[in-house]
């Protein structure tokens, strides 16, 4: 359904969600947006983009799969193991950018499949999402057009609301959607027509601004990746990389994880079974318990993470693991630019 | 500011009689805001060499790749590689020099001085902008940063946009350097080390507060040591991936590794990951402030080794990155070091 | 994982009244890798070692934990142990539960916790130590004493007579030292020159001893068994083969400066011999007072010299030796007097120091054995004498006593009585210390038979007074003032360590004590080695001390010498640092950090030369890579330490 | 009334001074509080700052490190280089707002066991009123 919000009523939406926690953009104690619990006071929407993405809420750097506890008494072990899977914590992120939503929407896929990731879904099933769609490309390297997206996307999203000045033009997408909405049934009002023209000419005006594109697309570029693998090109890309984890960690689609025990204490055996995000990019990332290690320098380690969003991804899914957020573009410390990056790849050799 | 028209030429010389292997040195980024590293191999490619105040990086922090280069290579070429410095940059070098970490045939240094300037703070610029992007920024005659956007032109004084470690900096031109372009004006700063003074000054509760909210941001990217070039480490500390395995190690060993912290992103691990490389930057940060300037969530990691600094200076009369003969800030001491803090 | 068996001793009640030793050996047995745990009244007795060793052959432990007294008392004995039952005997971790927790604490609960937590550090430590064998070196049979005093000359001449080559260095133009310096020693008054003579001439003789005289140490690189030295010999200008010792050099030489071996109470020429009998007998030419080696400045002693003995070309020369022990007995200097203002020292010709006043006493002396005044040559016939100065005094000067001017001050009174009957000898002193074999007697001598006034008290200020000393104290028996108006006074100065002895010791890496005198490694138990192993002391250097004690002392560092170089080969603890080459990159700073130079670069990283190395861990607390740590108490190590120590 | 609160201190003591120091202590029969485990390692110049970054981390309520007096080094010179590095470590904490009673460093001869003594009942008192460390270790 499609409605109207009032700007000045969104605090009151919120208010109504009261068995949800909610997430919303803020600062913190910085020049950065980052999600944080809404607090009743001070919430807009008038967020650029969040620093870390809406993944951050649905895959944790940090989850706990498991605690352990292993007890001697009259030298017979007892070892206690106690699953944590994330309990009743319903949750409504507010500002969503298109892009991380559609991140999502890959994760989702991800963590499905042959195994469907229990702790992934515990969080993703009780989660709503709800977009704002770009009016201005809240980066200068926004390229969602060139990856099967757009400003306006609704894959991934539950509600999607486009900033029409005063008010949101607001589209719900899924069940949940429909249901926050319902929730707050007075504060929306059916929208006229003009609201409706004047959402889509917010959609078209904001693709228009969207400058960056990439060369080739999904398959086509599959395909000329194929033939790179040992391409000198990496070598000459990776100079300035400083291997760093800033593209990857904050990806909105990287997924790539770790896990640990975390051990607090040795007698008696005491700790967490833990999964946190790993890195492609990181030496440490391919590290055989030999000592060998099979992606040795930033070259193999450049590629490999161009190969799996452009390649190996397309080849599984169907899908570009890339949703042309710009983050990687932007917050790269020595301005490596996946763009040119996928240009040179298209082409080489013409 | 400093023109580096004679160091292109220099290095376009260099290259084309081979007595270097590539320079690195600075390029326009894809956007305005930042320049880029580029590494320049042929002598026609120098004409895309540029010098303003958006070439942030200290690119000595490259000479660790080419140095793991070389040790990989079966034949190195051993020829120098021409690098561009800042004043910053070039006592990073003197620090790998102290180090022997390279030989100082290893590099030809092209020197600039800042001047009066310095590299700006994106923040600092894009709040002037307002959403506008720079084309063009420059340092103009009377020290002022002159930023050319699409539509118009206009002035700022350096105190409102360069970066904060440029406002503290007390080596603004090339300490060690083969060629030089620029003058060496010797800036005075009235208080090099005010921001971290004004810190000391906050309440002990009240400054705990502030770090554990600002570590509890890192997402432990490592991008403050990876743009480190003192963090030039094969493996740090706190990695513990420990690559001395050898045939006969035993899975029991491989498996029983110093864990100094976590892999969580927690504030504990956070603090003792900050400390370990603050306590070792101690006597070898010359405050190029790249750390600061890398960090995707804007912690300001510079305060640590800034800090650091300072007591080097007070506590010890230690100066870095100016003498490459000096030995280091801790494998050295005098006598009269002082003790009052111990019992 | 390893096997590790943790034995904890009761020692009788003195750990287990205080610490409840069952509960200790239960929460071992539950710790991860500990197969065997077991409590037993006496841990180190025969039976207490059959345990262990039944333990490690039954339970085929790999690793044993004795929870027992000090390392430092019972590590050598349980790793013997462990030995014997087939292990390693790094395979052995000590965990002191009695001095630092039986001992300390008086709560059972919480000094049973502690115990439990400082024994499963050593078992964390101990399941990652590695089986090390001690590092064999060969060792250099030969010595080298530095010092050519009494101290010195005994040590080299005990090295001697036990078969192994000696080079005795000595830094001034003679050997003899302070000794030969002296009229009579107490408590016997026998002659010291004729007592030291004979040695001296034994010592120079002897075909083991290469004697280097006006030489000093300028170097000594290596390690215990294997010493490089490198000696300077100072030019003397004279060779003493050709010296037939006529003294015609002397006497047209037209320089005159003051003779130290009479310690300024006369002169001497630029050319001397130090005293007639010195050692090697020859004569110097001292080139601080010789205008000038040029003939055109003099040249007189050259034109004089029939058997052309003078050579003025003669350069320093650098003597390289190889030693495998070094004896230290570089002696001592006396405190400098210039220090002593309130006593009128230097402002007033007839107040001197106690060696002064050996040298008026001495038949040697400038005076021939008569006592009299510098100043005007007229017999004294009231001496004051005071004892501790410049000792004894914390605030002011040297707070520690110097021992020997007790009995050296009470000889003198004697001898002054002796040679001036009707004379009045007075003594202010503090307290009279007369430990030592005839010591006391002699006081009494001095007070009964020789009538000296012993007063106790310290005196304030000596000053002149129409031609006399007026010296003011304080009678503290009586609290009365006391002024005696005297002829001569003497000073018993402080003993310091020798002029250069500091220098040295930097050179040598000797620890020294907080008054410059070299540290012994222990002082009681190991009162004559220093805490580098292979060098030892003798001597003042090490502390003030008379003649018998620097004798004994001198002897003691011979046969500990004689330990190591009896020997053929020698054996140095393994947990040494070790450098993890692929982490290393060579940038130094543990070099710069290492305080026995045992760490090097070489082909940009550095190694560790194990025989140098003492195993300290500086070098590993600086490598900011974690590429350079010790054996067997490794970064990991000490971190799972730091875990068992909070209960983790 | 909750228990008077005992807080956790690891020490490191070396070799030849301290840790004999604190034999000494033991020796003499003289008595002080079990709040401290100590950790002998051969000098306090071999004192990484890691360790001391790893026992907040793990808990500890207090560190102290303890070493020769200068100029009695059984190594001659480890005990100053560890005063710089423990110097820095100290103000670095102190920086982050940690309380410096917290982190410690003493120098205590063989012959001191009196002073150490002295030193660990201090130390405990100090660090009573600030209650448990909870800023910097795992798992508060």
């Amino acid at each position: 359904m499609e409605k109207i919000l009032e700007k000045r009523s969104l605090q009151s939406w919120m208010k109504k969600l009261d068995s949800w926690t909610i997430y919303a953009p803020r600062k913190d104690g910085s020049e950065r947006w980052n999600y944080g619990i809404a607090q009743n006071d001070s919430v807009g929407l008038n967020f650029t983009v969040t620093t870390l993405p809406a993944k951050a809420l649905v895959f944790p750097q940090r989850e706990v799969f498991l605690e352990f506890l292993k007890t001697v008494e009259e030298s017979q072990e007892t070892l206690k193991v106690n699953e944590v899977i994330p309990g009743k914590n319903p949750v409504v992120i507010f500002g969503v950018r298109p892009c991380d939503a559609r991140a999502v929407s890959l994760l989702d896929r991800v963590f499905s499949g042959d195994f469907v990731d229990p702790y992934y879904w515990a969080r993703r099933k009780q989660t709503v999402l709800v977009g704002l769609a770009c009016d201005t490309p809240p980066w200068e390297n926004c390229f969602c057009l060139s990856t099967e997206g757009s400003p306006h996307s609704e894959e991934g999203l539950d509600v999607l609301l486009t900033d029409l000045g005063d008010k949101y033009f607001v589209k719900t997408l899924t069940e949940n959607g429909e249901k926050l909405v319902n929730l707050a049934k007075g504060l929306f009002k059916e929208p006229r027509l003009e609201d409706k023209k004047k959402a889509k000419a917010v959609h078209a005006e904001a693709e228009k601004k969207i400058v960056r594109r990439v060369k080739r697309a999904k398959k086509d570029l599959a395909a000329k990746l194929k033939g790179l693998f040992d391409s000198p090109l990496w070598d000459d890309e990776s100079m300035s990389c400083i291997r760093c984890g800033i593209c990857t960690y904050l990806c909105p689609s990287c997924h790539c994880f770790d896990i640990n025990d975390e051990v607090d204490s040795v007698s008696p055996l005491r700790g967490k079974r833990v999964r946190t995000w790993d890195n492609c990019q990181f030496p440490d990332f391919t590290m055989h318990s030999s000592g060998h290690n099979p992606r040795p320098d930033k070259a193999s380690r450049l590629r490999q993470r161009l190969f799996h969003k452009f390649q190996y991804f397309v080849e599984i899914y169907d899908k570009t693991m890339c949703t042309g957020c710009g983050r990687c573009i932007s917050l790269c410390p020595v301005g490596i630019d996946i763009i040119n990056v996928l240009d040179k790849v298209s082409d080489h050799g013409s | 500011m400093a023109k580096i028209e004679d160091l292109k030429e220099e290095a376009r010389k260099l290259l084309r009689e081979g007595k270097i292997k590539y320079v690195i040195g600075y390029a326009a980024g894809t956007n305005g805001w930042m320049a880029s590293p580029i590494f320049i191999k042929k002598p026609e490619d120098v004409e895309k060499l540029v010098w303003d105040p958006t070439c942030v990086h200290n690119l000595s922090r490259f000479l660790v790749d080419e140095k793991r280069r070389k040790e990989r290579e079966k034949q190195p070429d051993k020829r120098p590689v021409g690098i561009f410095v800042k004043g910053c940059d070039s006592r990073a070098i003197v620090v790998l020099l102290q180090e022997k970490f390279i030989d100082r045939n290893d590099v030809y240094i092209l020197g600039i001085s800042c001047e009066k300037g310095g590299v700006v703070d994106e923040h600092k610029l894009a709040r002037k902008l307002e959403g506008k992007k720079p084309k063009k920024i420059e340092l103009g005659d009377k020290g002022q940063l002159v930023v050319t956007t699409a539509n118009r032109k206009a002035e700022f004084p350096v105190e409102e946009l360069l970066a904060e470690r440029c406002l503290e900096c007390r080596a603004n031109f090339p300490v060690i350097s083969d060629i030089m372009s620029g003058e060496k004006i010797k800036r005075t700063v009235e208080k090099p080390f005010g921001s971290v003074e004004k810190m000391e000054r906050m309440p002990k509760e009240e400054r705990w507060r502030f770090w554990k909210e600002q570590l509890d941001k890192c997402i432990r990217c490592y991008a403050c040591r990876s743009v480190c070039p003192m963090c030039y480490c094969d493996e740090c500390v706190v990695d513990s991936i420990n690559l001395a395995v050898s045939a006969d190690t035993t899975a029991e060993e491989k498996a029983d590794k110093v864990k100094w912290i976590q892999r969580s992103a927690e504030s504990s691990e956070n603090f003792v990951y900050h400390f370990v490389r603050a306590i070792h930057l101690a006597g070898r940060c010359i405050d190029c402030g790249e750390c600061e300037r890398a960090c995707p969530l804007d912690i300001p990691v510079r305060f640590l080794n800034k800090k650091l600094e300072r007591e080097a200076k007070e506590l010890f009369g230690y100066e870095v990155g100016f003498d490459p003969a000096q030995p280091s800030l801790v494998s050295s001491f005098r006598d009269d070091d002082p003790e009052d803090f111990i019992r | 994982m390893k096997r590790t068996g943790v034995f904890i001793c009761h020692c009788g009640i003195n750990i287990a009244g205080t610490v409840d030793v069952k509960k200790v050996a239960q929460e071992l047995a539950k710790h991860p890798g500990v197969v065997h745990a077991e409590d037993y009244v006496y841990m180190c007795s025969d039976p207490g070692q059959n345990l262990i060793i039944q333990a490690i052959k039954e339970k085929n432990l790999d690793n044993v934990v004795v929870a027992c007294c000090s390392p430092t008392l019972h590590e050598t004995t349980f790793r013997n142990t462990s030995k014997a039952g087939g292990l390693n005997i790094f395979r052995c971790e000590i965990a002191n539960i009695r001095e630092q927790c039986s001992w300390v604490h008086k709560d059972k609960s919480s000094a049973t916790q502690k115990a439990t937590k400082i024994t499963k550090s050593a078992v964390e430590k101990v399941r990652r130590n590695e089986s090390l064998e001690a590092i064999s070196v060969p060792v250099t049979r030969r010595a080298l004493v530095v010092g050519g005093g009494i101290a010195g000359i005994q040590a080299a001449l005990d090295l001697g007579n036990s078969g192994f080559e000696v080079i005795l260095v000595e830094k001034n133009p003679s050997i003899g030292g302070h000794m030969i310096q002296l009229s009579e020693t107490f408590p016997t008054l026998d002659c010291s020159q004729c007592i030291l003579t004979p040695k001296m001439v034994e010592v120079s003789k002897h075909p083991k001893v290469k004697l280097m005289t006006y030489s000093e140490v300028q170097d000594v690189s290596g390690y215990v068994g294997n010493f490089k030295v490198k000696i300077l010999k100072k030019p003397t200008y004279v060779d003493p083969d050709k010296c037939n010792l006529c003294d015609e050099c002397t006497k047209v030489c037209p320089i005159v400066v003051p003779n130290e071996f009479e310690l300024g109470l006369t002169g001497r020429r630029a050319i001397y011999i130090p005293f007639p009998q010195a050692i090697p007998a020859s004569y110097t030419l001292d080139i601080k007072a010789c205008p000038g080696l040029m003939p055109i400045a003099c040249g007189k002693c050259a034109d004089v010299c029939d058997v052309k003995a003078i050579d003025y070309d003669m350069k320093p020369q650098i003597i390289e030796e190889e030693v495998g022990a070094i004896i230290l007995a570089t002696g001592y200097d006396l405190y400098d007097k210039a220090n002593m203002a309130e006593y009128g020292y230097g402002k007033y010709a007839d107040v001197l120091d106690g060696l002064q006043f050996e040298r008026l006493c001495s038949a040697s002396g400038p005076t021939k054995g008569q006592i009299l005044r510098p100043s005007d040559h007229k017999e004294p016939k009231e001496v004051v004498f005071i004892q501790c100065s410049g000792s004894r005094d914390p605030e002011n000067h040297c707070a520690y006593c110097s021992k020997i001017c007790c009995m050296y001050t009470a000889k003198h009174a004697m001898l002054y009585k002796h040679h001036v009957h009707d004379g009045q000898a007075y003594i202010f002193y503090i307290d009279i210390r007369s430990g030592g074999k005839g010591y006391e007697e002699f006081v009494q001598r001095a007070v009964e038979e020789d009538g000296v006034l012993y007063l106790r008290g310290k005196v304030s200020k000596v000053f002149e007074d129409k031609g006399k000393l007026k010296v003011w104290g304080v009678d503290t028996l009586t609290g009365k003032h006391i002024e005696i108006t005297a002829d001569m006074v003497v000073l018993a100065q402080a003993m310091r360590p020798a002029q250069g002895a500091q220098e040295l010791a930097k050179k040598l890496k000797l620890a020294m004590d907080k008054d410059g005198f070299l540290a012994e490694a222990h002082p009681k138990l190991r009162p004559v080695e220093s805490v580098t192993s292979g060098m030892f002391l003798a001597g003042a250097a090490q502390a003030p001390k008379d003649i018998p004690e620097a004798v004994s002392q001198a002897s003691g560092a011979a046969a500990k010498a004689v330990t190591i170089l009896s020997q053929e080969r020698l054996y140095h603890s393994p947990t040494v640092a070790k450098v993890l080459s692929n982490l290393c990159t060579g940038c130094g700073m543990c070099v710069q950090v290492c305080p026995y130079e045992a760490i090097a670069h070489k082909d940009g990283k550095v190694e560790v030369n194990e025989v140098l190395c003492e195993g300290c861990g500086t070098c590993s607390a600086t490598c900011l890579r974690a590429a350079i740590q010790v054996k067997n108490l490794t970064l990991h190590q000490v971190h799972e330490m730091i875990n068992a120590c909070l209960g983790g | 009334m909750a228990e008077e609160f005992e807080p956790k201190i690891v020490a490191f003591l070396c070799k030849w001074c301290s840790s004999a120091g604190s034999d000494l202590a033991g020796v003499s029969r003289m008595e002080y509080p079990p709040n401290v485990v100590p950790i002998q390692v051969m000098c306090s110049g071999s004192v990484s700052p890691l360790y001391i970054f790893s026992a907040f981390n793990k808990g500890a309520d207090g560190v102290l490190v303890s070493g020769c007096h200068p100029g009695d080094c059984h190594y001659i010179k480890g005990n100053y280089y560890a005063r710089r590095r423990i110097h820095l470590v100290k103000k670095l904490l102190e920086f982050v707002g940690l309380e410096p009673e917290r982190f410690q460093m003493s120098w205590v001869s063989a012959a001191e066991g009196t002073k150490y003594t002295q030193v660990i009942k201090e130390f405990v008192n100090e660090l009573k009123p600030l209650g448990p460390q909870n800023k910097l270790r795992r798992n508060p």
